[in-house]
């Protein structure tokens, strides 16, 4: 069967609820291991001590709010391209995900860079893009709620989308072209990508950064099922309303 | 079977608790959610007397 | 004079929808050059939708309309004036956007040569309308589609829009009106309170996908 | 086309039409900076070339949103739409019609009000060339933030939230233009940056702009 | 009275009505700053205080433009005039509502906020204070200038024009408690200053507001 | 029923001006409870503009209004609608405005409860109007001034209009009303041209000092 077939919200929520309980159950497993691993399995860092346990939210949640905003660019762009319902309605159930992990990452890295750099926030160019990131999220919510017509709402926030995108990549490079002289290499000793990780702490990370991932999939599942339904109440409403 | 956290005990607890608390939020506030859809759906069809 | 094409204008087999929900269904008119055809139907039958997607504003969710692209000249409540310009700054902005330059006739037709210089703030209701109208002259455009056009009007410029429109057919242009009130033209009457949709429709709305 | 543009002119010079209460508002932030953030004229000199363009960005923002919401209170997008004008077009001169009574009067007051704020006099050259090379991007992307939020009451303030961001990479480097002016470094990169976004913004926005408008009336 | 507060609450609340908007403007301004001024921590330390409470009062500014013109637009304000309340009592509900859905976010998120311009530690209560303490001036004299600037279509950059001199005194002693306090100095002065203009503007301003109003609708 | 005092509502002669120039003069007018006055003239005659003065949102240039204090319900051309509440919503609150709560009666009246639900802004025109009438009747006014109220409906809404005006004035109630068309009510007519201002008025106007 073809992915657009699930396009249907009926099958949609068919499948939905044949899938859910696995992603729930997985999801919530890996990160229950990755996290109660990561805070009691691991050592200490030789240099940053303790707080590197905190690397077991704080990088999963920041993956996984740059994966939500791409989810929701694809999302759009099938809405534009394909006109399926469920497709932008799952960007839309998607948001507010990805606004938590954005939160999430901004959160346990202002409290990690306390001890680490000394402050809680630098203006450093990730840090920067994030809360740029972070705005654009906003934005984008804020669309949904104020446009009244769900199709046209649609539509708006997926041009937005695919507009912002393009400008989130732009203020990526300008922010590291900005902040490029007086960014003092922030002492991040693992942050080199990769296997640069000490084993120690990267098996734990990728069961916390998997079931992160599945964790944002089942809630994307289940709120596009309410989307869904709220959509169907209302049309079923109006229908009647006309009737009368 | 508490590890040592050393003095970066406050830190790393309030990050998972920070963190932790956001995540239950979000997913209660989802399923609160869900529900309360489902419940309005049913009305609607009861109401206007469809079930397909 | 007489306007250069002389197309049919067709809708064929139309659903409209307003908010996501159907509005009218299997809706066919049609409308020849010199001819007039009154929309009447019980407030909220859907006259405004029906106008709004001749005029290009809205896509059917099913169905086509033929002979409607760049023919027409539209005219809904609001009147797209400019309150801080005067009558004779609106009407020629509108006609230098259709490529006219010519503002006088639409002047003499609608009688607001003694308003030229007024600011359209400062206008009445209906002399506000008169001018909204006065627009229509302008833009050179064959088919009229007009929703509820003389409200707030007096008899008198009732009567200025009649010989208006009559000019119009009789130059070959046609016309597309809804109203509640008794224009005195001669014109086919189509009430589309048959055509509305009941709630078993569901042909191409844009939450079909929910039912 | 032309007619568009006269008529928006007009409108903008008209009482009520907003000239000059972009240039106001710039000259009052600029003027309120030193009573908020104290009147040491060291630390004014070092954010002056920030404060002006941040400055002229708010006051352009803050216009926006007469660009096309009145047009669609009175119908007149309506009557526009289905006008003999390619909707891309109309939008881009509509948008120049912006910049002409909002950006060009900003770009020609910053000097003077960078003498209130103490600006470093190798600046003066630079603020006025970023300014001028970057507030035509700004209508521009300012004209996508309305026609999004045109068929929404009273949009301002969300028109400000969605537009913001999409400002950053123009103020990042219109600003270090400015900064890097006042303090005397190398200017090419950033200014060359902010001419291709400003071309690239000019170029291709209408078109969006002209999709989301023809989505928001529907 | 109560129907008019609990309509103008739902109103804000409902898709649209700008809850929250002003707060998205503040957190936007304050994150500009740093785009502007460049990245220097110490720099951005020295003008936290100010820039928050600028950052405040323009949110709070371009709110300023709901509270009476969409009323207008739909004819309500026409009807409410001729409605038994004392237009006094109605203008001062409508500044409290706005208050309660612009002024109070903002107190609340400034802390927040301080975080990212690195405000000194003991500046965190003070702002906090100065700000819960200036903020409702600053809707009363804004509804004061909302009703000034009513009858004119889209009047929102004029009325910020004239509603900005009005702010002034506000400004200087709400950003000046919060600067002394972020420096670890003595504030009672300018606090005391602060309540007492905030208290005198509560009790008289809606009376002038209800006067200009009257005159506007004529 | 019924209500309280039953006052007459004159003005004696009045001097009008719109924009600082006189529009009406020496107007006079009564309209005792129980009675009906309609107000004809053509368009940009003044009507407005004397409605507006009664409704006490114009200071008169000249002359007096009495027995209008607080007595007056206002239906202009705009509906003071909010098009994010419900038709219900919209109700209460100027029912609560007017100190009352019960919003049946007036949802009866003018056959509001299949949309009582719907967004305001959601309604097509009529049914727009139909809502901004139904405000008349929560409002407890006696005295009910009313701009072109029909426009917009259809026949059967003119129809609830009129009954819903005949059972105002049946209990003791007046209006004052501006049309162009018919409404079939039995009422005075009042037609306000020979009242119109010339330019040798000056009476009272603004510019007068200037003159
Ligand atoms: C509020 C502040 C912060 C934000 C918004 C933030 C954001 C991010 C983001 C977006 C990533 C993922 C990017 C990528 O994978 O390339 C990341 C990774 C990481 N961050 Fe942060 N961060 C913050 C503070 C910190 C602090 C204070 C530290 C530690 C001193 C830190 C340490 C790390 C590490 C170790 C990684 C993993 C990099 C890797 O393994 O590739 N972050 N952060
Ligand atoms: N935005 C909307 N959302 C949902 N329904 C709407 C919306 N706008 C209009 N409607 C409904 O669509 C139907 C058709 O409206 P339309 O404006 O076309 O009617 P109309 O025939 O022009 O009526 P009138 O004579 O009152 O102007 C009405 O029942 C109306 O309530
Ligand atoms: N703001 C204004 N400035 C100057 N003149 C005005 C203004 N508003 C209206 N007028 C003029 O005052 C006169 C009376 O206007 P009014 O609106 O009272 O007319 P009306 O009788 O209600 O007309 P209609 O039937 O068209 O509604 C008109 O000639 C009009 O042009
Ligand atoms: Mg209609
Ligand atoms: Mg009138």
């Amino acid at each position: 069967m073809s992915i657009w077939s699930y396009a249907n919200p009926v099958k949609f929520l068919t499948l939905s609820a044949r899938v859910q309980p696995v992603l729930w159950v997985l999801s919530l497993a890996f990160v229950a291991t990755g996290l109660i691993w990561g805070f009691f399995g691991t050592p200490e860092d030789y240099r940053q001590g303790a707080t590197v346990k905190i690397i077991y939210l704080h990088v999963p949640a920041a993956l996984m709010a740059i994966n939500a905003w791409f989810m929701m660019l694809v999302a759009s762009l099938i809405w534009l391209i394909r006109r399926h319902h469920v497709s932008a309605l799952a960007a839309k159930a998607a948001a507010p995900v990805g606004v938590v992990m954005t939160v999430i990452a901004l959160l346990t890295g202002a409290i990690w860079g306390q001890p680490m750099w000394g402050t809680w926030w630098a203006w450093d160019p990730r840090l920067t893009s994030f809360l740029i990131l972070f705005l654009f999220y906003l934005g984008y919510i804020a669309l949904w709620e104020a446009v009244e017509d769900p199709d046209t709402a649609a539509d708006l926030t997926s041009v937005l989308c695919l507009v912002g995108s393009v400008f989130a990549v732009l203020s990526r490079y300008a922010v590291q072209f900005w902040n490029q002289g007086l960014h003092q290499g922030t002492s991040v000793p693992v942050a080199t990508g990769g296997r640069s990780v000490d084993d120690v702490f990267f098996y734990p990370l990728v069961l916390c950064m998997i079931g992160f991932g599945l964790l944002f999939i089942a809630l994307v599942f289940y709120r596009t099922g309410t989307e869904i339904r709220l959509r169907r109440a209302a049309a079923l409403r109006a229908r009647a309303g006309r009737a009368a | 079977m508490m590890p040592e956290l050393g003095k970066y005990a406050t830190e790393v607890l309030s990050a998972y608790a920070v963190s932790l608390l956001l995540l239950a939020v979000l997913v209660l506030w989802t399923l609160r959610r869900g529900r309360a859809a489902r419940a309005t759906l049913e009305a609607a069809e009861r109401e206007t007397g469809r079930h397909d | 004079m007489g306007y250069p094409s002389a197309m049919m204008l067709r809708t064929d087999n139309l659903t409209l929808a307003r908010g996501g929900v159907p509005v009218l269904t299997g809706l066919s008119l049609a409308l020849a050059p010199g001819q007039a055809l009154i929309l009447r139907g019980p407030n909220g039958a859907g006259k405004t939708t029906l106008l709004r997607s001749i005029a290009g504003l809205q896509p059917p969710l099913a169905g086509r309309i033929e002979g409607a692209q760049d023919r027409i000249a539209y005219a809904a409540h609001a009147d797209g004036l400019k309150a801080m310009l005067s009558v004779t700054e609106n009407l020629t902005f509108w006609a230098r956007v259709f490529g006219h330059t010519d503002i006088t006739p639409a002047l003499d037709a609608f009688d607001l040569h003694g308003l030229a210089d007024r600011l359209a703030g400062t206008l009445s209701a209906g002399q506000k309308r008169r001018l909204g109208l006065a627009r229509l002259l302008v833009t050179g455009r064959p088919v009229w589609v007009l929703d509820e056009p003389t409200v707030s009007l007096d008899t008198g410029a009732v009567a200025l829009f009649a010989e208006a429109l009559r000019a119009h057919l009789r130059q070959g242009g046609s016309a597309l009106i809804a109203t509640h009130i008794d224009l005195r033209i001669e014109a086919q009457v189509l009430d589309i309170t048959p055509f509305r949709a009941t709630s078993a429709t569901r042909a191409g709305a844009s939450d079909e996908a929910f039912l | 086309m032309r007619a568009l543009l006269i008529r928006d002119l007009t409108l903008a010079l008209r009482a009520g039409g907003g000239f000059g209460l972009g240039l106001a508002f710039f000259l009052i932030v600029t003027v309120l900076v030193p009573f908020s953030v104290g009147p040491q004229a060291e630390l004014l000199q070092v954010i002056a070339p920030g404060v002006l363009w941040l400055g002229a960005l708010l006051a352009c923002l803050l216009s926006l949103d007469r660009l096309l919401a009145l047009d669609f209170e009175d119908g007149t997008l309506d009557l526009l739409v289905t006008a003999p004008l390619p909707l891309e077009a109309a939008l881009s001169v509509k948008a120049l019609a912006h910049w002409l009574t909002t950006g060009l009067p900003l770009v020609l007051a910053a000097p003077v009000l960078g003498v209130l704020l103490n600006l470093a006099p190798p600046g003066y050259l630079w603020l006025v060339a970023s300014l001028a090379l970057g507030t035509p991007a700004l209508s521009v992307i300012g004209c996508f933030g309305a026609a999004l939020t045109v068929a929404i009451k009273r949009g301002g303030l969300l028109l400000s939230l969605l537009v913001l961001p999409l400002y950053v990479p123009t103020l990042i480097f219109g600003a270090e233009v400015a900064r890097r002016g006042a303090g005397g470094q190398e200017v090419t990169t950033p200014l060359l940056m902010l001419a291709g976004i400003t071309c690239a913004v000019i170029a291709l926005m209408p078109f969006a702009s002209a999709a989301v408008l023809r989505m928001g009336l529907r």
